[in-house]
Parts: structure tokens; C-alpha cells; sequence
């Protein structure tokens, strides 16, 4: 079944969906098991783990530090992957890969697709990798049935809108404002005049990320997004408390 | 926004408008010949172009070979050959109407140089660079703060110039609507390689003439150094399509087999990637992670490089070569003594490998030497490579003077 | 070799038959127009000239008042208007057939241009400094040192320029025969002032057509910093015939009735004198004795001026003013934030009247400041000024990482 | 008498005259008296008191040191000219003045010349005022019958020495060597020729000066100079002697 598929039917059961967000890597492996567990098991709808890069331009301070400080651990592009496989093999909500172009492309595409189709994995989210620059990736992605996961930003227009809902798969990532991830967003009458734009833009679920930190920004959330999407929140959540901490913390966001 | 295999613009959604924009304002300027002419008079009045080609009369004799010329842009405005770039930026940022500018730094003369245009223009300015940069280049950072800027210091990854280079772009997704940023080189997401490139091939627009006035005939070969590339592309341009040899001269560091290095053109550890918004041949690892590059030039110190050098260098129109730090300073040393010129340490590569070359090339041809920059902005870093004691007793006695008073 | 009442040479009788040829020498390339050319194109391929002239439109709204105008001295090679003069004796030297040039220096600038010049000519090169200076300047010193020059730091006196230059003078009388002293400014004995004079018209000469180009006519009024005199008898000359108003503006220092000041021809601290060859107003007490001077800027710190001024004052045809040390620092920090241009401090002092000046003129009239140098090499020196607490921190971490290592 | 006149008198008992130098206030009047009495009292002929100046671009480190140390004592023109009026009262050799044209311009060139006059000062050394400076000088010299004595250097012309003879009176003193005070001079055939050559150009005594430290360098001199000038050497035996280490020196050199 492909990601949008298993989207809509999770969907049915409840006012929003959860998506969450890891490090692969970050704190370890180890805790990457423990944070998807709690994750999962406080009824999580999908998880995008994102592959360290050097370079993360979209990021923001602490998911960067993440990412810099599993590469400094040593975390490899095929151990990414081979987690990957692990969590869907272990768990049975969606997982997605997020990470920059590069480490595709360095991987080789071809190569790539393979490995995520075999490791289960249901969708993309490259946040460097505008559709123009991805002829070959939408090809693949469409051959290996993993969903190309598209982004509207507050600054697309029509047009723009109407273009990568054309292009993506599985659901439309919302940015809910400008800026790098992990700052708070204020969901005020611009961001819902946004988000009444992106939902005219596609008949794809949309989901809505940057800034969400708890119960409140969720409950704001019901009825206009399908999947509220957690980022650096339980990042600084494990760096502070630990990853026993998350389950909790999933627990009380709805 | 390709060149060849090379090139692109791999950006943030949040970005596409912004680009769209540039772009159209990039075009337009392009086909509307009053805009060169406004450029033209802006950097003829407030820089100083025509910048000189000087005939290096002892330094060809010293060599016996090529006269060799050196192509002055260390006697722009604030230094550098930055300048030609930075005040094109500006006058398309008014164009857009933003009020204000970010830019990336390594050497910080294009820091100095944004922070110079911010305040001519009026634009608000915001400079990153990295940790270690600030520490190797402090003097800067002092006169870009004193222009009005903000100076932030970077200090993720490596704190040099692409972790400048990222921190840019996270305050420019940010501040899309209001804010523009001033890329310094000939790479980044397109139209910026294409776009610095028009800027500084003002560079070939004048030694086309100059050495034809000054020496009857083209040159046999053009040397520049290649950081990011766009003093290379500003003095190549022109000659794309002559008989000119172009040699790119990368920093070799401590020896091209070392690792130590920042040579992606010419050596073996480079392969293509895509990072900071664009493809180009990048020194990364085999996960696509970018290495820790090293120079005694924090400008060239820098893991990619122009997607357009990438595609004349897979072309073979321009050749690559590298030059240790070592030979920078003995090539520095010797320019120094026998013209009276100091070139950057960035700039001083070029002359390594013209050094090189000078001797086998016939005395009725010419090579010209771009020197992007000046060095006496460099006097913490040169200083400190030679070792020079009376600096350090210098240095050492006025840190006594702050010490006791603080 | 008088000027009015001025001038002169007192010169030891060991100097007469090197002064005669210096003097032949001297009208032999005046009355050379091919001289002259071959001056221009030095200039043209190995400075900058002919130098911007800037119109800072942000100043100018700031004030007002006048349009104001910056004549881009510090453009030069070596960045500042020393360059012109310099360059001017070393084709004299080459004339001459003479193998070693010495020269005095306060600032640095003509230390750095006169060593320029030397590794350009091939000439030996020992430069006199104030141990003062030498300690102010520190970094100009490495530079001179690095194009091969000796620096000889001068522990005699008030150890600032005066010293330098009879220290200079010293030499010249020990090596006469092989020795051409570049002196750097327009003082000295005949034919010093009238010699450097010349040399730095070449300012005035590019501003009468630039202003014309720029403004469409004649600037109300001239400001030019008065250390020795060079610049502002260079930026006045052309002007001397026209109904444009000179201003010249000397170290106020810590006020001009402090004591503390380098103001000869305002203020009525000096007398007429006969010192270091020539008669001019001299900062000296009632037996003659030279006093100690003040300036937060080197270069302007002297107790003489060019017999040249002195002249022009007593017939009124140049109007003196002094800026205080206070006044300059607040004029460079306007200046850098406003225009992102970093004039030297001694260059500093004209802005200081320009901008008291500016705002009570019309509109549609012009007034130009002559920049006679660029501020980056002060660095020292200014940030000290502004008690800037990182560049304090800088300095102190530098110096910490070598009293370790040493 | 004038000093021509003294000095042709004087040279006719000796087979070379001595002049000296002092530096008036250095290291203290009360020296320089000690130092004049041992002088004379040693037979020396004429002795030049330099009035210190702050520019003395002619002398080199042990005189312009003297100069500096003399000023900062706090030494005037006016102590300078009463002194010597009171050495020239107490012995009977010609008195002159040495300095630098600034201390008789800013005095008062008519009353310099006059306290001068009045002091019984036979002559004036002026090393940076050549002739052509010094119209109102020379007139000034004949009326009040002080010497203003000139320079020959190895450098001057024959036509050159013409003039300086034309305007010069009472000796002429010819500078050994190019360079300033305080160094030793090597008198070797092109010094010998350069002699011959002033001695051609003026019938006025000469005098030797420039680097003159011995008994050895006044014997060369003997048959060849009129008189012979021991500049620095004196200062620097006062310096590390003591002033009464002068008179044995001067009683070594003949």
C-alpha cells in the first residue's frame, strides 16, 4: 500500500494525524530504537528519519547539531538505511527518509530507491530538491513506488502550488511559515488564509510542520491540516530528559 | 541554469519566489544597456576601474621568460576584486526595492565589500562567517561592524566558509520578503554563478584592451586563482573564445597528496555532488559528506566550487593546478621585493604557478597574473607565516598595554 | 627658492652640490614634456590614477547643504596620495643614475610608498621612523620591510617625523654620492616643496575635469588635511587662479588652545622659523627650540608646513582650520557608516570641516574633500581609539598564542 | 683684533693650532667651565660653545645627544650668550659660537649679533646657513666684526670655494669627510688632494675638523691645516671621564 493510501485510512480514525522526527544517529542507534518505540507505541502516524548531512541549509540550530553530531559518531548513509528497514520491519506505521539531495545523489539514485523499496521505506522528503531539478528522482520514485513528498511554502503561489501537487506523492508538507526548522510559529489569520490556499492547491492529505511544539498548536491544527508534524521539539526533548521522555510528551499532544 | 553537467539551483521551496524574481530582475538588467552603463559610472566613481594592468618588468626579467602583466584589482575599493560583484548585487537589490542584505565571508573582503555596499546603498546588513575566519581575519570584521554591519560568527561544522554559506541561507529563508543575499562568488544556486560571473568579467572587458594597448597582441595565458572562482571567471571571461590558455590555480595546502588541501579542479579527491544549491565537483567523502578543506587562504579555503569552472575544466578550455601554502609565501616574498606589490595570499596562488610557467614561454608573449586582492589586509596571517619576531613583540606588548588597563 | 617670505634652503654646505643637480635635474624634467607623459603612464599601469572622484550623495543629504565630493586619494597603490610624489622622484632618481633612495616617514605612508618605489625601481631603501611612529605604525613597518627596505626606528627627540627627518638628513649628508633623499612632502629646502608640489598636481589636475564632468562646474570649495602640506598643495593647485575657496585643516589635537595640537597657521602657538632646511611657521618656543606636537594622526604630527602655505595664508589665499582629535574620530565614524568609505585619520581632519561647512552652502554647489589616504592601515591606532573591546580581546588571544610559543 | 688676526698671530709660535668644541649646558655649565679652563690652560686656541638646538641635522648621535640632554636641562640662549661672554672675559683665546640659524633668527639676527658683539665673540659657525641665506647675516657679521666662518666640503667646487672664500672670514673650515660630526676620518690621498684643493681656493687659515680623535690625525695634519677642531671626542671623555680627564688629552694630542 502506498503512503497516501495509508494516510487516509489512519486518518479515518482520528481529527489529525502525528508525525514525528528523528536523527538517524542522534543521540545513537540505541536511542533511535527507544524514541521510535515510545514514539510508536503513543500512537505516532508517521515518522520521517532524516540521514545526516554536512550541509543541512534548511535546518535549524538543533537539528544542524544533530546532524553534525552523528556524523561525528560516524553514522554512515547504509547504516541510515539499514535502521530504516528495521523500524518498518518492526513497526507498522509508515517511515520516511528525510535528507538533502546530496547524499542521494553521492549514493547514487538508482541505488538509493532500491535499497529505501527494499527497506520498506514509504516516501522522500528532500527539501534541496525542487521538481525542476528531479527528473531522473520522480522517474525513480515513481518506478519504486516511494513517494516524492512535496513542500508548499507561504511564498508558492497558484501556480507554484499546482505544479508540485502535479509532482509529489503521498502528502503535501506545508511549511507553516519562512525561516529554518525548530522555531515557534504563530498559527494567526495569515497562516489559516495559507492553509485554506494549500488545501484549494491539492487533494493530496496535507500536513503541517515548523514550529509545532504542543497540544495547543495541534488542537489549532484539527480540521484544517490532516498530520501535524513534530520536528525539533522531541530533539531538545532527548537532549534535555532523555528518550524515555518522548512517550509522555506524544501522549499529551493529543 | 546549467552549464553543462554543472550548475542548477537546489533550493528551498521557500526560496523559488525569491529566485523567480532574482532571475527576472537579473534578465532584465542583463538586456537593458543603461544598466551596464550605470555600473560602469558607479564603479568608475566610486571604486576605481579601469583598474591597471601593470607591466612587471622586473619579475619578467627575473624569470627570463613570458612579460608578465599583473591585472590590479587589489586597487579596487576595499581591496579586492569583490567589489565588481557586490556593487552589481547592489544595484539590483535596489531594483527589487529590498532593504536588506546578507552575505557570506571567508577572506572578509567580500564581508568588507557587502558591508561597504550596505552602507553607500542604505541597505541593513547582517555578514556570516565562520568561527575561524573572524579569529584568522579580525581587522575585517572591526571595519565591517564600524560600516554598520552585523558580523555573526558561525560556529557549526568546519566554521569556515561554507558553514558561512549555510548560515546565510537559513537567515535568507527567514527573510526572504525584505532580504536579499549577496552571494560572493561564481557559485551557489543559479542565476548566482552566471550572474557574479557578468559582474567581474568586467575584469577580461578591460585587460582585453589594456594588454592589446600595452603589449600589441592577446596574451598567451591567463593565471588566476580558483576559491570559489569568480576573480577566475571576471579575468577569463573575455577569452573563452581566443587562443588564450586559462590556468586556474587552486590551494594546494600542504601538498596535493596530504589531504590538506582545497583543490577540487586539479588532483584526484574531488567528485560531483550537490550542496549549498548547486552541482558542482565537491571534496566529500563517499556518503556525499563535504571534508574540512585547508589554506593559508581562508578565500580559497572552500569545498566547491563554480559550476561553471566545473564544466570549461570537464571541457578542458581551462587547465587546473595547485600551489602549496609554502610556495604562496616564496612567490609572495618575491613579488614583494621586485614590484612593490603585495598580493593577497589568495591572489599570490596565481602568481605560484606563473612563476612556474614564465620561464618556457617566449619573451615577445605576454601572461597576465589576476590579482584579486590586496595582502596588507592579510598582515595577522603573513606576519604570522614568516614568523615575523618583531611583529609578535609587537603584538605581545600592546595585548600588555590592553591587559593592564582592563 | 623662496615662496613670499618662505622657503628657502638651509642646507649644509655638504648638500649644495647635490642640491645644484637635484635642481638641474629638477627643471630639466619640468621643461620635458615627455617627462611628464612618461609620469602619467607610470601612474596610469602601476597606481590608479586617475583616482575617483566620488560623489557622496548620502553625506550630502545628511548635511543639506553643498554637494559633497571625495577625491579617492586612497586609491592609489600604497593608498595613499604619497604614491604620486614618490613615484615622481624615483624616475628623477633613475635620471640622476643614483642606486639608493632613504626617505623620513611619520605615518607610514611615504615610508611604504617610498619602499614601494624602491622594489620597483630596484634601488636600495632605508627608511627613517620616529620610534614613536614605529610603535603606532607597526605594520606599515613589516611591509617595508618585506619590499626590502631598512627601517630605522629614531630614538632622538620627540621620536616622531621631525626626527625622522633630520635622521634623514643625517644620511643624506654621509652618503650623498650615491643617495637621492625622497623627502615626503612638500617642505624641506628648495626644491622640495615646489618639486613635490608638481608631483601632487597631478590631483588637481584629474578634479578640474572630474568636477566639471560630474557637476558641470567649479567646486565652491577645497578641504585638504595640512600635515606637511602635500596633499592639500596637490589638491589646491589648479585651483589657486579660480574663485574656489582652499581650506586647509591641521591637527587640532586635543584642542588648539590645549597645547596639545600640530597647528602651525591657525591658532598663534607657532612662529616663523628656520629649521630642517626652509623657513617656514614653526611650533617652537621663544628661543627657537621645536616644541612637541599632538595628533591622533601621525602623519599630521610635525611642528613645520610647506613655505608654500605659509605663503598662501599670509595673503589669504588659503583659509586654515584645525579639527580636533575628538572631531575626527566622530567624522570617520559618520563617513564609514554613511558612505562605507574609511578615510585615513589624517585625512579625516578635512571631512571634519567639510561637514561643519557643508550644511551653509547652496545646494547646487559642489565641495570636494580630498581623501588623501585610506584608514584601513590605522587599524591599530583607530581601534585603539574606539576602544573596541574584541579587537582588545583579539589582540590579547594573538599575543597569549605567542608568549607561549616563544 | 679680529680672529683672522689672532689665529695668524697664535700660528706663528706653533707648528698646528687646536680648536674645541663644547656644547653649552652640557652636562652642565658648571662643567663647561672646568672644561674651558682645562682647554685653555692646555693650550688650546680657540674654542667653539655650541648653543644647543632641537633640529641639529648636521651632528651626529654624541653631539646631538649633548644637545638634547643640554635643552632638557633647560639651557636658553640667553645662559649660552652670558656664558660666553664670561669665558671670553676670563681667558684671552677667541671665543666663537656655534649653532643653527633658527636660534639667531627667532632672537633676533641684529640682537643676536649685538649680545654677541657685546660678549667679545669673534666668529659664528652656522652649518645650515650657506651665503645665499644669509644677506642680512653677512652684513650683519661686518658691521659688529664677528667672523662668520664658512665651510669647504670634499664636495665643493673650485668655483664653489670661490664664493664661500668671498664671503667667509676669519678661517675656513673644511670638513674632512661627507657624513656628521662624531666619526672617524680616514686621511688618505684623495683627503690629501681635497686639502691642496682648499688651500688653493682661499688665503684665509684653514681649519681641519670632522673625525678628529688623535695625536696621530693632528700630526698628519701638521704643514697641511692651520688648525685642527676636536669636536666629539671631548664629549665623549667627559662623558665616561669626567670633565678633568680634558686637560691630559688636549696636553696628548700636540
Amino acid at each position: 500500500m502506498q503512503l497516501e493510501q495509508i494516510l487516509r485510512q489512519r486518518k479515518e480514525k482520528k481529527d489529525i494525524l502525528l508525525m514525528t522526527h528523528i536523527v538517524l544517529g542522534y543521540p545513537s542507534f540505541e536511542a533511535n530504537r527507544e524514541i521510535v518505540r515510545q514514539m510508536v507505541e503513543n500512537g505516532v502516524d508517521c515518522i520521517e528519519m532524516q540521514i545526516p548531512f554536512s550541509e543541512p541549509m534548511a535546518d535549524g540550530p538543533v537539528i544542524l547539531k544533530a546532524n553534525q553530531d552523528s556524523l561525528a559518531n560516524g553514522t554512515t548513509v547504509a547504516q541510515c538505511i539499514a535502521f530504516g528497514a528495521e523500524m518498518a520491519a518492526t513497526y507498522d506505521i509508515p517511515f520516511l527518509f528525510m535528507t538533502y539531495y546530496n547524499i542521494l545523489f553521492k549514493h547514487g539514485e538508482d541505488r538509493f530507491f532500491t535499497e529505501a523499496k527494499e527497506a520498506n521505506i514509504k516516501g522522500l522528503i528532500i527539501p534541496d530538491l525542487p521538481p525542476e531539478m528531479g527528473e531522473n528522482f520522480f522517474r525513480l520514485a515513481k518506478e519504486n513506488e516511494i513517494a516524492p513528498i512535496l513542500i508548499f511554502a507561504p511564498t508558492s503561489t497558484q501556480e507554484r502550488m499546482a505544479t508540485l501537487d502535479s509532482m509529489g506523492q503521498g502528502f503535501i508538507y506545508c511549511v507553516a511559515r519562512r525561516g529554518v526548522t525548530g522555531k515557534k510559529s504563530s498559527f494567526g489569520d495569515d497562516f489559516n488564509e495559507y492553509l485554506a490556499r494549500c488545501r484549494n492547491a491539492t487533494r493530496m492529505p496535507i500536513a503541517v510542520g515548523f514550529g509545532i511544539q504542543d497540544k495547543e498548536d495541534i488542537e489549532a491544527l484539527k480540521g484544517r491540516a490532516d498530520m501535524a508534524v513534530i520536528g525539533s521539539q522531541t530533539i531538545r526533548l532527548v537532549d534535555e530528559q532523555g528518550p524515555e521522555a518522548v512517550g509522555p510528551f506524544i501522549q499529551g499532544l493529543r | 541554469g546549467f552549464f553543462g553537467n554543472w550548475g542548477g539551483a537546489y533550493i528551498p521551496e521557500i526560496l523559488h519566489q525569491t529566485f523567480q524574481e532574482l532571475h527576472v530582475e537579473y534578465q532584465r538588467a542583463k538586456n537593458d544597456p543603461a544598466f551596464w552603463q550605470e555600473y560602469l559610472h558607479l564603479m568608475r566613481t566610486y571604486s576605481c576601474r579601469p583598474t591597471p594592468l601593470t607591466y612587471a618588468e622586473n619579475l619578467s626579467n627575473h624569470f627570463g621568460g613570458a612579460r608578465i602583466f599583473i591585472k590590479r584589482e587589489d586597487l579596487n575599493h576595499t581591496g579586492a576584486h569583490k567589489a565588481n560583484n557586490v556593487m552589481g548585487q547592489g544595484l539590483l537589490v535596489k531594483r527589487m526595492g529590498k532593504k536588506r542584505v546578507i552575505a557570506e565571508t571567508g577572506a572578509g573582503q567580500h564581508g568588507m565589500a557587502t558591508a561597504t555596499m550596505a552602507a553607500k546603498f542604505g541597505f541593513d546588513c547582517t555578514i556570516y562567517m565562520g568561527e575561524v575566519d573572524v579569529r584568522r581575519q579580525r581587522p575585517n570584521v572591526f571595519w565591517m561592524e564600524k560600516m554598520g554591519a552585523t558580523v555573526v560568527p558561525v560556529k557549526d561544522g568546519s566554521r569556515t566558509l561554507k558553514d558561512a554559506i549555510n548560515e546565510a541561507f537559513r537567515d535568507w529563508v527567514t527573510n526572504i520578503d525584505s532580504t536579499h543575499y549577496v552571494f560572493g562568488t561564481a557559485c551557489g544556486p543559479a542565476p548566482f554563478p552566471e550572474m557574479v560571473t557578468w559582474f567581474q568579467s568586467i575584469i577580461s572587458e578591460e585587460t582585453k584592451e589594456q594588454i592589446k594597448e600595452l603589449h600589441g597582441k592577446l596574451p598567451a595565458r591567463i593565471y588566476a586563482c580558483v576559491g570559489g572562482g569568480s576573480n577566475a571567471m571576471g579575468s577569463f571571461y573575455h577569452y573563452l573564445d581566443t587562443d588564450t590558455e586559462l590556468v586556474g590555480v587552486e590551494a594546494g595546502g600542504h601538498g596535493i597528496d596530504s589531504g590538506m588541501h582545497a583543490s577540487r579542479l586539479c588532483g584526484t579527491d574531488a567528485s560531483p555532488g550537490v550542496a549549498q544549491g548547486y552541482k558542482t565537483m565537491f571534496l566529500q567523502n563517499e556518503d556525499g559528506q563535504m571534508l574540512e578543506t585547508h589554506s593559508v587562504a581562508a578565500g580559497l579555503d572552500y569545498v566547491g566550487v563554480s559550476p561553471i569552472l566545473s564544466d570549461l575544466w570537464e571541457k578542458k578550455q581551462v587547465r587546473f593546478e595547485a600551489a602549496t601554502d609554502k610556495e604562496v609565501m616564496a612567490a609572495l616574498d618575491l613579488t614583494m621585493k621586485l614590484e612593490g606589490i603585495i598580493p593577497a595570499l589568495e591572489s599570490s596562488h596565481a602568481f605560484v604557478q606563473a612563476f612556474k610557467e614564465a620561464p618556457t614561454i617566449a619573451k615577445d608573449e605576454a601572461i597576465i597574473i589576476n590579482m584579486s586582492g590586496r595582502g596588507d589586509k592579510d598582515i595577522f596571517t603573513i606576519a604570522h607565516a614568516y614568523d615575523d619576531p618583531s611583529w609578535k613583540e609587537f603584538i605581545i606588548s600592546r595585548a600588555a598595554e590592553y591587559s593592564s588597563k582592563s
